[in-house]
Parts: C-alpha cells; structure tokens; sequence
C-alpha cells in the first residue's frame, strides 16, 4: 500500500502470484527478447568502436592526421609562420613537414611509399617505436632514412645499408631521359608498430627530404597538425583559414576503411534491431492479454471513480515494467560483456577467424541505447492502456 | 640517301659547343618545362650537358661511363655509357658509326632530318643539321605526344678542349655507382 | 465523516427524466429503457423488482454515470450528469456513488482490506489513513479478523460484505446494489440485507437495490417495478 | 476438415474486437519480419559466397609451390611430378614479382605475374574478366600487358595506351642499378568490380622472363585442386613427395579470411533471426489465447452441441497454424522478392545516400550479391511452421479447458 | 430419421437418483441442489419453474452430462452419464440431446444455414447432405429465407428458432430448454413455444423446458417446482 496509486496497482497486477499465470509467461519472453536486443545492440557496437578505436591508434596516430597547406601543396614559412596561424581547437601540436611518394629501391626490390621529412628535435609518435638504431640520426645533410621492419624485409636492407630514394612528382626532363629527383640514402634505423604503418611511411630529415623536392629556401610541404580525436575531423575541417591556404586531412587516403567499419556498424546495428522491434510487439501483445484477462477488476475500479488517466497509467508501469527490467538487465550484461569482451571469448574458447575482437565502450552510445530501448518499452505499452481505460464498464460487467 | 646526308654533315664537325635553351610541351601542348645551359660534345661518345635551369645537372660522358651530377642533393650518379638506353640521340650525334642507327629510318626535308625507329615503339627525333654540320636545333618526341624542343645558338665549332669531359668528384659528393 | 444531514431531504437526492436506452447490436436494436422517471430521496431505501434481463442492470449504470443514455436525463443532487465532465462523473462516482453487484467483483490480487481501502485511495487519501478507515469498515460490517485474507480464502457471503464494505467506505449519499443476494443462499441473503438496513441507519446512505426476491423487495420503504424497460411504482404496505 | 473449416470461420469473424485484430496484425508482421530478414540475409551470403567463387577463387591459383630462395631453376620436371600427384587438377609454370608502373605524371605499385597463356585459359576464369573479350590478341612477345581495372583507373590507362613498368634489377655485384623501364602496351584490362583489380597486371611468361632476364627459371608452379577447401592439405602433401625442397602456400593464405568471415556472418544472422521468429512465435501464442477467451462462448457452446476436446483443440492449433502461415508466407514472398531484387535495391539506395555501400577498394567486391537457394527458403519456412505449431499448443490445450457450465449459465 | 419408436415408453428416457451437486467457492462450499429424484418419458413435454439462481440450469448441464454431480446419478436410456468417458458423453450431446438456452448462444461467425447444420458436421457427416438436411429444418421452423444471414442480422424471435433448429437437427431423444423465451416480448414467446409443441409431435422429441414463466409452464404434460436445490412435482390439470 503505497503512493502513488497506479504504482502501486500496476506493479501488484505485474508481480502478483495469482494472476493468469501463462500471461507473466508471456511478459517475462518479452522480457528476454528487449534483453537480447539490448545485450546484442551494446557489443557489437563495443565491437565496432574498438576496431575504429584500434583503426585510431595503429594508423591515425602515425600517418599526418591535418595539414595546412597553401597553393600547390606548400607553404612558405616565412610567409606564414606558425605564430600566423590561427589557434585552432582540438589542436594540439603543430610541427613542419616535407612529405611526398617516393620510390625506394634495393638491390632486391622496388616500393612506393609516403616520405615524411621531419625535424628529428620536435615531437614524433614513431620515436618510441623506433627499435633499432636513433630517430636523432635524422640529421640535416646526413641524408639518412628510417624504415618500417616490414618494407626493411622487402627490401631486404638493415641499418647501415644503401637504397635510392626516388621522387616520381619532381623530374627533369634532359637529353638523356627523364630524371627523377633521386639520392641514395643510408638506413639509419627501423621502426616497428604494425605492418600498415611499417608499409605506408618513411622518416628523413626535413631539410633533405626539401632538397630531394626541389623546395626554395623556407618551403614545406604544410604543417602538420596533431589533433585530440582525429576522428571527428569534421569539427576541425570546417574551420576558418586564411585566404589561399587549405586543409588536406587523412580521409583523403585512409577514409575508405572508416567508411567501411561505419558501414558495417549500421548493418550489424539494424539486424539486432528486428530483436528489440519483434520483442517490443511482444509487450504489446502480452499486455493486450492481460487486459483482457483484467477485463472486470478494470471496470470495478471505474466504478469506483478511478479516472481513465490513471488506468492508463496502471497499465502503461504494468507493461513497461517488463520492457524496463528487460532493458536495465539487458543494458548491464551488454556492459560487462563489452568491456571484458577479450576474457570472455577466451575463457569460451571462441575467435572470430583468429583475430582478437577489440571492445570499447562509449557510454553515450549505451545510454542513448538505453533511452531508446525504455522509450520504446513505455510505447509499445500505450496501444493496449489505451484500450484497458476505454472498457465500457456497462459491458464488462453486464456479461458476469 | 637521306641518312647518308646526315652523317655526312654530322662527320664534317668534329666537335663543337653551344648554349641551348630547352622547351617541354605535352601532347596538348602544354609546357610543362623550361631549361637553358650549355653543351659541349667531342665525336665520338664525348659529350658534357650543363643544365642551369629549372634545376642545375651536369651531364658528363667520358666515352666509358655517364656522370650526372646534382649538386643540389650533393651527388653524382654514374652509370656506363651503353646502359643509358634511354635516349640514343645523343649517341646518334656524336658516333656515326654507331650500330644504333641501323634502328632508325631518316628522312629528309631541306635542312631537317626526321629519324623514326624502325620498330616504332619508342618516340622519334628532329634534327636541324646546316650543310656546314652545325646543328640549329632537335627535338625528342615521346610516344604519349609529348616533345621536348632544344634550340642551339652561340655555337662554335672545332675540337673542345677533353678537360670539360672529365668529371672530378667535388668534397663531400655521395658517388651513386650504377656501373 | 460526511454531513450527510443536508437539507435535500425535500428535493430528491436521484430522479431520471424520461430516459431511455437502447443497444445497437448488429442490424437489430434492442431498446433496453424507454422513458423512465423515478426518483429517489436521501436515506431512503428503495428497490426495483424485475426478471433478468429487464434492463434493471442498465438502469443502475445509467444513474451511477457508467453509461451515457440514448436520450433523458439523470439528475444527481440538482446537477445532470450528461453534462459532467468524464472526470467530474469519476469523481463522483468515488465519492457520491458506490456500486455491489450479484458477483462480489473484488480485486483478486488484493487483500480483504486493501479492496476495501480501495476508494479512499483512488480519492487520494495517504495509505495509512485509508487503512485505519478501511479498518473501521471491516468492523462494521464484522469482518475485521479476516483484513489480510485474499477473496479466494473468503465464502461468498464474506466476500458481499467486502464489497459493501467497499461501496460505503467513502461514505457516499447512494449504494446501487444490483442483485447482491443473487449468489447466496436464503441464509446469508438474510444476514446481507439486515446488515443494509443497519448501514442505512447509521450512516444514513440511500440504497436503490435491484433484485428478483419479492421478499427482500418488499422489506425496502419504496418497491418499484421494472418489465420490458419501463418503470412503475409498486404499492404496497 | 471441419476443424480447418472452423479455424478459418473464426479467424475472418475476429473483426469485431479491435484489440484482437490489431495483436493477430502484429504477430503475424513480426513472423513476416524473422522470415523476410531471415531469408534476405541468407540469400546475401550465398550470393557473397558465389562471388567469391566466380571472381576469387576461379581465377587466382588454389595452391602455388615456389623455390625455398629465389627461382625455380629445373621447373618443367617438378611441374610434371606435380601434375601427376592426386588432387592435382591442373599445373601451370608462373613468374611473380612486384614492381611499379608509370604513366605520365601517375605512378601505382604493382604486383606481376608471368602466365603460359595457353595454359592460363584452362586453369582459370581470367580471360572472361578481360573487357572487350581482348584475351586473344595477347599474345608472347609483343610487349603486351594486361592490367586490372582498379589500376587502369588509376593511372587513367586505356586499352592500347603504353606504360612504363620498373623493374628492380639487382647487379651482380649487389650495387644498387637504377631500375629497369619496360614500355608496355597495355592491350586488355580485366574487370573483377573489386578489390581484386586494384594491383594486379599479367605478362606473358616468356616476357617476364626476359624482362627480369632469369633465362629459363620461373618463380613457381600454379595449380588448381579438386576439392578447393582442402587445397592446402593437398598442396602439403604433394610437395612433401617432390624432392626438389618446395615451400607451398594456398589460396587461404591472402583470401581465405573472406570465407570464413562469410560463414561466420550466416552463423550470426541465422542466430539472431531464429530468436526474432521464436519471440515472434509467442507473439502468436498470446494472440491466441487471446482469441481462446474471445471465443470462450462459441466453444462452450461447441461442446453443448457435443464437439469432443480433441476437436477444439485441432480448431485452435489451426487457427495458430494459419496465422503462422499467413505470416510465414508474407515473410517468404517479401524476402524471395527482396533478394531477387537486392542488388537494385541497393543500387538505388546507393544512389540516394549517394555513397558506394561496399567499396571496391575494400571489399571483394563493389555490389551486393544475392542468390536464392530453394533448401534455405524451406528450412526457414520449416522452422517457422514448427514453432508456430508449438507456440499454438498451449493456447489450444487452455482452449479444450473452457467450461461451457461457468460461461453458458452466467445468464 | 432415427427410429424414435422405441420400446421405451414403459421405462423413463432419462432419470436421476438423489442428485447432488455443490461449488466449492474458496473455503465455502454452496449446495445447489440436494438429492434431486425424477424421470423423464420419452416424447413427453415437461417444465420446471422456479426463481432464478435456483439451481435450474445447473440440473440441465447435469442432465446434458455438460456437468458431474458431486453425488447420485443420471441415468439416460438406461445408461449411467457418470460411467460415460468424455467422448462417449460429448457423443451422446451430439446425437441424443439438444441446447437451447435464453440468450440464443449461435456461433457469430457462421450464418444460420451453417449453425444449424454444426451439430451434423460435428457428427461427421459430409457438407453437402448436412446442408440439405439443415435446409430442411429451416423449413420447418419457416427460417429458409433466411439461410444465409449471420446471427447479427436476425431479430431475437429468429435466432430463437434457428437455436431450436439447430437442437433438433440431429434428431435427439431430449431437447434442454433453459428459460428459451426469456428474452422474447409475449408474442414471440408464444410462437416460440407453439414451434416447440408442434416440433415435440412432429420429430416425438421430448423437452424439458426451464422457466420462470408459470403461463408456459402449465400447457407442458408435467411440471415440476424447483426451489432452493430440491425439485417437487407440481399436481395440476
């Protein structure tokens, strides 16, 4: 005996012994089924986040994530410095670059790869996966390279070994032939982080890699922005600039593979959905049940004055109890699930062909999933209140 | 026939320098590149090609090997004479005997000399040879369209001095061996 | 405790105006009451006499406001109910109106006391004050040592008493009991309609009882009689 | 069938009681759902996994046994003990290698392969690919290649235009030599409308051979097995009786992900619908004992007029049954008209959102297959019908328990 | 046609030895009818009067084997209903007694042709000879020009007669009247109960007619008075 009253009346109706007992059997399915849904919806989107997450640190954090760049892909720095640029949010390091596709060739095999010409003083993620020989090597004038381990191998170099660097975009047309801007290099290092980066980047020294590209004095390639989250690149790609310069951002390349791990999310996300709709019905069709079960008791309470908002209302908290409980319990295993995705599949025996799923949770998703899935809970119990507060009293009573 | 008349003309001049001035244009005639410099050549095989512009290159053959020189990048690369297949032009002009021409067919219109090679694959070349043998001009024609135009002047004809094709490694040059 | 001593004992507590009530059911329409008018004055008992299926039950909704008649007029305290509002009716309904019918309709899940509680809660009164009133109706219709039992552990006369107990709990100027004694045994039907007379004495309730028993009729101080939908005023005593 | 009769009477007649027509609309639509879905996402995946068959499997080689280091130098008598092994269907000499390819301003990495072009035709489906049907003028020695259309894209190469290929060429003495240019004439491009295409070009062997002047040698030997999901094991076995030491590698190695993540998906969709229908299912028992105590008067009545419990109860399985059915039927036209339609509809919702839904440099391939296969649409269908017919068990059984004497004489 | 002539006129078609039966209603157990004993000759029209909620229909669903006495028996055609298995009994509903109950209880979804022929369809026979013998039926409650309505669209007179067609369709020994004019004006009443006359001389099918209205019950061959469980034969004519 509690207030309020349609609480009170709405969860004896759900939980009570007596009642019909094949009705709760039916409620307790939908029960499961939002639960399903839920527990379903929130792992594969942990799922999907942690392959973008891992997209985000293997590659993002490594390959230029922003630059500034004016006319034909450089910018003079005395023209602007960096003091000229204007602070841009979610920035968080600015440094110059000379970058461009170079050719590298061995005795044993010819890449192409991307050259990022970098001052060795300032700050570089690959530093601290450089394994072998010093990202300090890269030294104006030394005409030194570092290698991923991967292209090392197919390259079939070690530190200390020669191979030409060529750059296709910057040739000269002679007498003999097309010359393409090339020197031979010394490996002075390699890297290791995963075989996409290892493959994709080289590191040289700024001021080399400008004379490999025929720069003028004071030119780079743009400067390179580090950002807080390179995912929503949007946010930052919007922003003002001054007049001639422009940003070039990492989906000019890699943004097919985000696209792809999007497109998929939104496909996994839909099929679990059908779940929670099917399951949803089902709170429609157990409490339509019920209400016909409660037929009398609902007329008896109208007797005794008790307004249609308010058998409405009994219903609507007897119904969603069900979808509410579902969701809750749902949401919480989805959660534990997700977050220690890795042991529980483990400790099941199961992988997905070898790999290890990654799981990261954004508790934004999961709260709006959470929303969704009560709001939908709550609506699907409407039809049927709806129903149970229009009973003609008159009619359910006359039949007894 | 038009060939013999071109070697002919070509045999009456020993040696000879010039300046030149350079001119690319792709196949819708677009330049795509501007050069001057200076050129010095010796028969047989001795030539030295000193480009100032877009980017400074020296181009030396010893009648052995092919130095070629950046020293904005401080480095020479050397290779041998025959591997530079690229372009035989050069080897057309400066050694008349050179089996090579038997891969190209000449024809003749006044002082201009067309070479087309034989199996059509590669581009073909124009020459300008006065009867004097001074070379005006001569033009490289890519298979893509695209031409590039060299234009001869200040020439003057006679033995050049062999220091010019000599070529010492300056301090501090990386030597790109390709031999 | 409401004041139910308000002057209205001159004008008439209930009355109809020629009302009538008819069922569509398919192409056929049955009228159930054609041109009723009664009336009833506070704290008087009265009861209508009439074989199943008379329309007495239709009559009883249309005057407690749970259903709208096809045409006329049902007048409680000086106010007509087709132009109350849904939730003005409910209100009074809750307040003015209790309803026992032959089957005791008690809310299954409930305890004996807490169907009786049951309209006070609805009017919003706290749970506590609504047990202790509730409990206080127990006693009085002498059921209070069965409070915490459910209606499936009560017999049938226990469970009537419940749900008069319910139709009185919040004090209301009418009961409409239709057919309350129809399930019992001649017995407990006795006990039942002795323990309305008390109640209509001590809170001063008016009830309109319908039933087919002459006898139980006859004890009431107004005997009407009901067939084929129209009403008429049975003399007697 | 007087049950059958009955169950179908009652079923038109549930018009009057909103609440019950609306339930019996919903668990029929969620049956429809389960199945539809079901059988659309099947069909997809058989589709994906005809694809990979068509423009995957079938065209590059099942199995390839090369030297431990460097090329195959006596190849013609380790190709003839391979050919002979069992299993082995077909045997072809290839050359590998990668480099990259420059046209103009543009320049690709590239990975070549030297084919016996006779040979080639029998062992795979790649000359249907080449557009233009221009496989037959490609032909030894010509300075021919053929490349794939992701890389014809690229480099904005047409048929006939000429490219230039850079070989790495290694001195014998090791110095670094400047890499070998090759012009070729690009005479064919294959079309494969996936990833295949994107860094792939063909030669004819004797060409490559030349062109990486390794005389005779080759850098293996292809071959096609009998039963492609074992051409590893196969592949194993059969270089372990050649004594020329060979190392062995299968289509697994670079493709077989792709056909695992497809049986991995089917796993997952068939898991997820089956719980869409069974929960669909209860839908249907609620519906029906819903209808059980609508009809609670007609069956009192039924069993006055002498109707025996058995026969309620097959009135009322068939009135689960025919929803079911209708619901099931729904479902499998849907799906069976959505997955014949599925790559339309796909193109046409790509064009909406104006984004390519699988891109070719992604996935295998850019559009979405669909193919139908009879055994699933009756297995759905089976499943469906099963679990209709337990979920209408209960109702039926609640139904034979009316008792006429409660309802009849309430009167 | 079922050979009606049997030699039962000497002993009873249906009987009952000290007949009991209660309802255990949660703790309370209400005794409905206490050692009920009489018999019924075959082709002979009988009624029973007594007030509602006298335990009247509970004696037909007894009789009809719809219902087990909690003690004594019913002996129809020299069997015991008790011994009957279910389906022996429901055997014996289809083809030896028939319903007909107040409110007239036809199947909604089915039109008057189809409801008549039901209790031929449940014993098996084939649709189209039930049609023709359910056809024929029509005729003889003069309803054939109404074959194809639907309950909805016939008045209550016409669904009545369409309830007694169904019943005898068959050809039962004992047709069960529960208040079968309850729901009628007095001119349909009457037609309903001369249909009934005429039916019980025509097919010989006896009734036994459950009612509360005293005119009907005096034109049956006997009468009995049902109050408060217990059944005395009412002398009259």
């Amino acid at each position: 005996m509690f207030r309020p009253l349609p609480l009170f009346i709405g969860l004896r109706y759900a939980y009570s012994k007596k009642s019909d007992s094949f009705g709760r059997f039916v409620s307790w399915l939908s029960m499961i089924g939002i639960m399903l849904g839920s527990i379903g919806l929130i792992v594969i989107m942990s799922v999907m986040n942690g392959f973008e997450n891992e997209m985000q640190n293997n590659i993002l954090q490594y390959i230029p994530q922003a630059q500034i760049t004016a006319d034909n892909e450089r910018i003079s720095t005395t023209e602007y410095p960096k003091s000229s640029l204007p602070p841009l949010k979610q920035v968080n390091n600015m440094v110059p670059l000379v970058s461009g596709d170079v050719i590298l060739q061995s005795a044993k095999s010819i890449v192409l790869t991307t050259m990022l010409g970098v001052d060795p003083s300032k700050y570089d993620p690959i530093i601290n996966n450089v394994y072998w020989g010093e990202f300090a090597t890269l030294q104006s004038g030394q005409y030194n390279i570092i290698l991923g381990r991967n292209l090392a191998s197919q390259l079939n170099v070690n530190v200390g070994d020669k191979i030409r660097l060529m750059v296709p975009e910057v040739s000269q047309i002679t007498p003999v032939g097309k010359l393409p801007s090339q020197r031979v290099f010394t490996v002075s290092g390699l890297f290791s982080v995963n075989r996409d980066i290892e493959q994709s980047i080289v590191y040289l020294n700024i001021d080399d890699a400008a004379k490999l590209m025929r720069y003028p004095d004071n030119t780079i390639t743009s400067w390179r922005l580090y950002l807080d989250k390179p995912l929503n690149i949007e946010s930052l790609v919007s922003e003002t600039l001054p007049k001639s310069l422009h940003f070039i951002d990492w989906r000019v390349k890699r943004g097919e593979l985000f696209q792809a791990i999007k497109m998929e999310k939104n496909v996994m996300g839909l099929l679990i959905s059908l779940i929670v709709i099917v399951a949803a019905f089902n709170i429609i069709t157990s409490l339509s049940l019920l209400v016909m079960e409660k037929q009398n008791e609902i007329a008896i309470l109208k007797t005794q004055g008790l307004t249609r908002k308010n058998i409405m209302l009994i219903f609507v908290i007897q119904g969603a109890s069900s979808g509410i409980i579902g969701t809750v319990v749902g949401c919480f295993i989805g959660l534990m699930f997700a977050l220690n995705l890795s042991d529980i599949m483990s400790a099941l025996g199961l992988t997905f062909s070898g790999i290890r799923l990654p799981s990261v949770v954004d508790m934004a998703q999961v709260t709006v999933v959470f929303i969704a899935l009560l709001l939908l809970s709550i609506v699907a119990t409407l039809y049927p209140a709806y129903r149970a507060a229009n009973i003609q009293p008159a009619e359910a009573l006359r039949y007894e | 026939d038009a060939k013999d008349v071109l070697k002919q003309r070509l045999d009456k001049v020993q040696g000879f320098y010039a300046q030149f001035s350079q001119q690319v244009k792709t196949a819708d005639k677009q330049v795509i590149q501007e050069g001057k410099g200076q050129l010095w050549v010796n028969r047989p095989n001795y030539f030295n090609w000193t480009i100032t512009e877009p980017d400074e290159t020296m181009i030396i053959s010893d009648n052995k090997d092919i130095w070629i020189y950046t020293p904005a990048v401080e480095q020479v690369t050397v290779m041998s004479l025959n591997q530079a297949v690229d372009n035989q032009l050069l080897l057309l002009i400066t050694d008349s005997h050179n089996k090579v021409w038997n891969d190209y067919r000449v024809d003749k219109n006044d002082n201009t000399f067309t070479l087309k090679p034989t199996n059509n694959t590669n581009g073909y070349f124009i020459i300008s040879v006065l009867p004097t043998g001074m070379i005006a001009d001569f033009t490289i024609v890519e298979t893509d369209g695209q031409r590039s135009y060299y234009e001869l002047s200040h020439q003057s004809l006679g033995i050049i001095d062999m220091k010019h094709f000599k070529f010492t490694i300056p301090q501090g040059v990386t030597v790109d061996d390709q031999r | 405790m409401n004041n139910y001593q308000t002057d209205l004992s001159s004008t008439p507590l209930l009355s109809t105006v020629n009302l009538c009530k008819s069922y569509q059911d398919g192409k056929v329409t049955t009228h159930i009451l054609n041109n009723v008018n009664f009336s009833i004055n506070a704290k008087t008992m009265t009861s209508i006499i009439g074989s199943s299926g008379s329309g007495k039950s239709t009559l009883l909704h249309l005057l407690g406001g749970l259903d709208t008649p096809t045409s006329g007029e049902v007048i409680f305290k000086q106010q007509s109910l087709n132009r109350l509002s849904e939730i003005r009716k409910a209100h009074l309904r809750n307040k003015e109106i209790g309803f026992v019918y032959q089957f005791h309709h008690l809310l299954s899940d409930f305890s004996a006391l807490e169907n009786v509680a049951m309209p006070l809660l609805i009017a919003g009164i706290n749970a506590k004050q609504a047990q202790e009133q509730a409990f206080e109706m127990l006693k009085s219709v002498n059921l209070s040592h069965r409070s915490k039992h459910r209606p499936a552990e009560l017999s049938g006369g226990e469970r009537q008493r419940i749900a008069i107990g319910r139709a009185l709990i919040n004090h209301p100027s009418i009961v409409m009991a239709d057919e309350p004694t129809g399930n019992l045994d001649q017995a407990t039907a006795e006990t039942i309609f002795e323990l309305l007379i008390e109640l209509n004495q001590h809170y001063g309730t008016a009830f309109l009882v319908v039933t087919h028993d002459l006898v139980l009729a006859k004890k009431m101080d107004q005997q009407y009689m009901m067939s084929h939908g129209s009403l008429t005023l049975h003399e007697s005593e | 069938m007087l049950a059958l009769f009955m169950a179908r009477k009652f079923r038109q007649g549930r018009k009057q009681s909103g609440m019950l027509s609306l339930i019996s609309v919903i668990s029929t639509l969620s049956i429809a759902i389960g199945i539809a879905a079901l059988i659309i996402g099947l069909s997809a995946m058989n589709g994906f996994e005809r694809e990979l068959k068509n423009r995957v499997l079938s065209v590059i080689p099942h199995a390839e046994f090369y030297a431990e280091n460097g090329t195959l130098a006596n190849w013609r008598s380790v190709e003839n003990q391979i050919a002979h092994s069992p299993n082995i269907i077909a045997s072809a000499p290839f050359i590998r290698f990668s480099g990259l390819v420059e046209k103009g301003t543009k320049l690709k990495a590239l990975q070549v392969q030297g084919v016996n072009i006779a040979q080639e035709e029998q062992m795979s489906v790649l000359p249907r690919y080449v557009l233009h049907d221009k496989w037959p003028s490609f032909a030894d020695n010509q300075q021919q290649i053929i490349i794939g259309a992701g890389l014809a894209d690229a480099l904005s190469a047409k048929e006939g235009d000429w490219i230039t290929l850079l070989i790495p060429t290694s001195g014998d003495s090791g110095q670094l030599k400047q890499p070998k240019r090759v012009r070729l004439m690009v005479v064919g491009i294959m079309d494969f409308s996936g990833s295949l295409g994107n860094s792939v070009a063909f030669i004819p062997l004797a060409d490559a051979q030349q062109y990486l002047n390794i005389g005779d040698n080759v850098t293996g030997i292809k071959v096609n097995v009998n039963n492609i999901y074992r051409a590893n094991y196969i592949a194993q076995n059969t270089a372990m009786n050649i004594i020329t030491p060979l190392s062995v590698s299968s289509w697994e190695v670079n493709y077989g992900y792709m056909y695992h993540d497809i049986q991995m998906i089917r796993q997952i969709m068939y898991l997820a619908m089956v719980v869409v229908m069974g929960v669909a299912c209860f839908s249907i028992v609620s519906t029906l004992v819903i209808a059980v105590k609508d009809k609670q008067r007609d069956i009192a009545i039924l069993k006055t007029l002498g109707a025996t419990n058995e026969l309620i109860r097959k009135i009322f399985i068939f009135y689960g049954l025919i929803s079911g059915l209708v619901g099931s039927v729904i479902g499998a036209i849907l799906g069976i008209i959505i997955s014949w339609q599925l790559s339309n509809i796909i193109l046409v919702i790509q064009s909406l959102i104006g984004r390519q839904l699988l891109n070719s440099h992604i996935y295998f391939i850019d559009f979405l297959p669909s193919e139908i296969h009879i055994v699933d649409i009756v297995i759905v269908f089976c499943t469906a019908m099963l679990l209709t017919l337990i979920a209408s068990y209960y109702p039926a059984r609640r139904a034979c328990k009316v008792d006429p004497v409660k309802i009849l004489n309430g009167f």
